[in-house]
């Protein structure tokens, strides 16, 4: 990478997106049979399964919550999702996200619905390039409301950071590689506008991050609306089947999404 | 609640058996729908997804540049793992490889292996200094039994696809860019029966595996060898119903490579 | 070694035997005081240990099969029993052959006398030269027959398929590095010739496989001979012993086994 | 027994904050106090043991000879470990580091790594044979909350008094001599807040920490940048709550530095 | 280490220390607040922190045994206390001296009056110089009765053995590392006599036994006398407190000790 | 069942003890018979199978050319292991290796090694480049108490009896032929004892072994040394006991040696 790229010049990014362009985004459910809900998730280069198994009976059993249901993340990357072979079994990062994430969205589910419980949330990235664990978290939102799982709201979640000179909201791998990157990976709920997830690395002022903060919040909005979409299209969908064979054995399951995905809008 | 559901239907699929019927309405030697598609990851060499019925497996490679073994200096080297993920079915735990995932692993690595369909002196860069050294792993993303065959088909696709890293005059990989492909000499492909209630089916899904007292393996190339075989499960078969399953082998084996060969 | 070894030409094997002649092969049970049922095998050079626990408690409870004894087998080597070091703990090899001398074990116990519980069968291969895994499989069921369960039949296997250009029973190291190798290793129940382990590598054809196949099944029935033969040897022996006092002790075991015997031999 | 005990000591901690208050007095942006001690391991190239109100950490520090990253041929390497020691806790349990403690260790070594405040190429002794690899490692010896913030100061402290060893002619480490230290360009500093019954509490106690919904940690520097952030917990924070605290942290972290610079 | 050092010449080691004589030694009880009992401890180079946790329930509670306590060692050394990096994690030397400290406190403690519980005790080394065994036996034999847990006698432990032609007691590393060096680790009851540990490494005759083994008692009874030291001082702090509200919290623990001290004394 | 037949059985070693009696009808201070095989394994550089009374041990020991140590140029090595396989006793375990395996293997490897009975020096084969690596492994066959003596007799065999493999002129081992022999300086043996009921008991079985209070072995040489002692077990052993029991362990370890010496 030149490190002499200077975004204030340039005026738009090396993959010629504008500073608070997020890459082409795209969301669908119910990609997974055997699961309760699912998701596939393109973001850029990005590609994610999430998959939520639940709410379901934990082992060993003195492991459980008695007031609410654990939400438990497993954030895995396959072998070939990154230019060099990931080896198996979870790292010391793939464990640091998994925790995190299911921090964020236990915020999101109303957990205490559900004591002495577990919610399994899968997410494999097959293809990544910066950004995975707020592409899976994404996803494992959606994959929670296709679910059918009462939530507070969708978690909705971006990068936004500083690069080349610029803040940029939604780094791609060239711009995490520039020599004053920050990248800062949040998540809301987007109306609220509560922060679930934070993390940043790297050199800021006080006064960059204000800005980057109204950035991000701006970005998981844009999310949020692709969220919305792949859900009402999965809606609309089940809608449009009517009394077919699929619907009706779904049928409950549909009506505590549609309820979710109501709360959702208002 | 989980156990009493899947103990009736499981039954469901021995009542249907024994009637020489199942469940899905498929005749007993009928493969599910297959679907292939390639290049999903662009950080892998090769990557395919097929779905066998609801059975969705991922395949990818990554190749690296490696020192050959002492005892082989000109030949670089193929391993291949399998994964079934929690994400896939509620009866998948994460964690250490089980003894399902490792024989999975293995059986699909043997039938590629021992057919010779990789020549791994190809593989050589410098004798005795740099040789590719290629990881195939699969992993179950939704299971619904056969993911022997399935994975079959996602390894021998996704070597047909790949392509080999370029190298730059130090001899280091540059990332993303191509130069060859790996030639397989032939074409194997794993067929697998379920012996339910007395009955050979083709290709069970994972209630009739549930179901089954034994299962069978075997791989098949485009030109004619028996490459792999693998018994599997408590039962047991007579030779009359081996030697059945081994020519129904080659003649799915022979139509799902057609199929293959659509695949760019 | 040679490459242009040709059995067509020599009509005798590197060792010396003809093509369709099992290696040596003896068995002795009883050899492990504490084990409820055990076998001591050499097979050419391969030697191993076998031993047998159970029917016994399952632990954890949750893994218990309320319909039927499971067999766990554990084949393991002694890090001394091959040229080159074998490390500590059970590699993929071991786990894969574990798992398929269990498979083939259970269709001959009668394990839906004894439900949740658990057989313990353990082989241990302290010499190894090809074939340890029919080997082993060999010895685990002489062992079964050994601890007095009730049994089908027994199991008999061998290692039958090709090199240097013939089809051949029980291949030696030397063979197994034929060029045009291809190892099968067969086991059957031999009163009713049911396939219980069948795993092949190699490049067969269609007529190749037929004629080993039957090669195979003659393969098992030799060493089936040879078990029967083990077990005789020890009914033989105890009931010499008479009424002495290590024949009391173990009298009602004893007569169980007698049973197996009687059984296997119709 | 010690369940009931947690469940009342917690359900008091969050009467107090709903009074805007705490169980032991403090105000809700008031740090416990802070002692340090060093070089207590003569075998180690620093030490540091901290002690934050009743919690108590020690940071020691190895540095030993290793050979570059292909990449990276003129850059040494520094890695940062944490364990919470059953010794100290009896919550913490012994085994492979919980996730707890690899989120422990990582936001405390992202503080310090990311802030620039190491420059690696000074930790290269000869361009692509050999640098300098330092391993600091952090125990908590008495565990009362805030580990984080305990963690930061410690491994800080332990860098800016580490030592690097002195080397002979062949380039081997003679023992228990030093010749140079790591030089830090900035000081980076973690500042950790619970939020507590709906109140911002700074420098969390153990109990806090168990009734609290969600955590915020900022890590800044003397030069006034802000090098790290990490939220958790199941909460959440108003953009208001973490602009509050990143300022907060900024005042406690200048403090803290000036009481550093007295560590001799 | 220069091979032709001669303590027979020297008649000092080269530490400067006499041949019987202990490196400088203190104990201080009470500092980690957690615990239920805990010392710190400096033995020349060497740092140890003890902490005893219990008797507490064991989990899981199939390992528990129903006729006495179990008193479990925790052995571990921080990464930077040797001179050579130590990798995270239990080594196998680790692992046997948690094994015997166990067995040897396991005498100490009436570990019959508090049947199916573990008592667990963790001891840290956070610099070592030779001897750290006997130095954690010794801090966690104070921790011990600083947790007030009913005790038969102390458990104190020296080292003793061999080096540049002398017999010596406490050795340091220096010694250690001599070509005859003999490094005995020791521990007893000190008022029966009752040896609890004994590991012995090296070349030494019938003779030369007789000679260090009682040299090992002296030396341990010198370890006792400072034990003692240091439960007296805090039985002292916690007088002087009087009725103080630290003093009063603790009341009943701090009586359970002062019996043990006593017990200790006579 | 198993726990209350074991009481049972326990309960009456000690009556027996209590009377100076051993439940086998030995005395006090006698060891049980001692068989001796060797070569069993073809692939192994020596191998001993030792019984002792019902206890039984195979012993293997495998070289390998490896690098020497960085401050050992001119020194090989030698490693021993220790498996209770499940195989041999029904309350043996499979999966790492337990405090007990590991405190067998280390006291058997220390009565050896400290003994200098090895000369490391020759087993170099080319200073700083090339030396040999042994590793010894031993595993009960059956268990039946004191398995530090026969492990101990089964280490001291095997190396008494290995051969070291014959190099090519390329210095790779050519299999299975050899080419000289570990000498061994002395001849070093464990000797254990359990107290039982307050009674010192020789070669305990594995029922005194659970009756007893506190073990102790001590290893001696055919030179007159003590090359390692153990104590173990939660008891302990007055100073007039452990003189005692090393008088002994020199008489057997004496007795021990002679039956060696015939084994070829």
């Amino acid at each position: 990478m030149d490190r002499k790229i200077d975004y204030k010049k340039t005026k738009k990014r090396l993959d010629g997106r504008k500073m608070d362009e997020t890459r082409p985004l795209s969301i669908k459910t119910g990609v997974i049979e055997n699961a309760d809900g699912s998701a596939y998730l393109e973001w850029g280069q990005n590609k994610i399964y999430a998959a939520v198994y639940g709410p379901r009976e934990v082992l060993p059993k003195h492991s459980a919550d008695p007031l609410r249901s654990v939400i438990k993340v497993e954030y895995r990357m396959t072998s070939f999702s990154v230019p060099q072979r990931k080896r198996p079994g979870p790292n010391r990062r793939d464990q640091e996200i998994s925790k995190v994430l299911g921090e964020a969205l236990s915020r999101a589910v109303f957990v205490e619905q559900f004591p002495n419980t577990e919610i399994g949330v899968y997410v494999e990235v097959v293809d990544a390039n910066a950004g995975s664990r707020v592409a899976c978290l994404t996803a494992a939102s959606v994959a929670l409301a296709d679910a059918g799982m009462p939530m507070r709201d969708m978690v909705a979640a971006t990068g936004v950071g500083k690069a080349y000179g610029e803040l940029v909201i939604d780094l791609n791998k060239d711009e995490e590689d520039a020599p004053d990157a920050v990248d800062i990976p949040i998540a809301i709920l987007p109306n609220s506008e509560e922060i679930v997830l934070l993390q940043m690395d790297g050199l800021l002022t006080r006064k960059e991050w204000d800005a980057i903060a109204k950035l991000g919040i701006k970005g998981c909005k844009q999310v949020y609306e692709i969220q919305k979409k792949a859900l009402v299209e999965k809606f609309e969908l089940s809608e449009a089947k009517g009394k077919s064979q699929v619907a009706k054995e779904k049928t409950v399951k549909k009506k505590t999404v549609k309820k979710t995905v109501k709360k959702v809008k208002k | 609640m989980r156990d009493t559901v899947m103990e009736y239907e499981t039954s469901k699929v021995l009542k249907f058996a024994r009637e020489g019927k199942r469940v899905d309405g498929r005749a007993l030697d009928e493969m599910r729908e297959i679907t292939i598609e390639t290049g999903m990851s662009e950080n892998a060499e090769g990557s395919t997804i097929v779905t066998l019925g609801k059975t969705k497996i991922i395949a990818g490679l990554k190749v690296d540049i490696g020192k050959p073994y002492p005892d082989n200096q000109d030949e670089g080297s193929i391993s291949i793992g399998a994964e079934t993920l929690p994400l896939a079915h509620p009866d998948y735990e994460s964690g250490r490889p089980s003894a399902d995932e490792v024989e999975l692993a293995r059986v699909v690595d043997r039938g590629l292996r021992e057919s010779k369909a990789i020549d791994f002196k190809k593989l050589c860069i410098t004798k005795g200094e740099a040789v590719w050294v290629g990881f195939l792993d699969f992993y179950a993303l939704n299971g619904d039994g056969n993911l022997f065959d399935a994975g079959s088909i996602a390894a021998l696709v996704t070597f047909n696809n790949a392509k080999l890293p370029k190298l730059d005059k130090e001899g280091k990989i540059i990332l993303h860019e191509y130069d060859g492909k790996i030639k397989l000499a032939r074409q194997p492909l794993l067929t697998t029966f379920a012996k339910v209630g007395g009955k050979i089916m083709l290709d069970p899904t994972y209630l009739e595996e549930k179901a089954s007292d034994a299962r069978y393996s075997a791989a098949t190339t485009d030109d004619g060898f028996i490459s792999a075989m693998q018994k599997g499960v408590g039962g047991s078969f007579t030779l009359e119903e081996v030697d059945y399953m081994i020519d129904k082998a080659f003649e799915i084996g022979d139509k799902i490579r057609k199929q293959i060969k659509q695949v760019k």
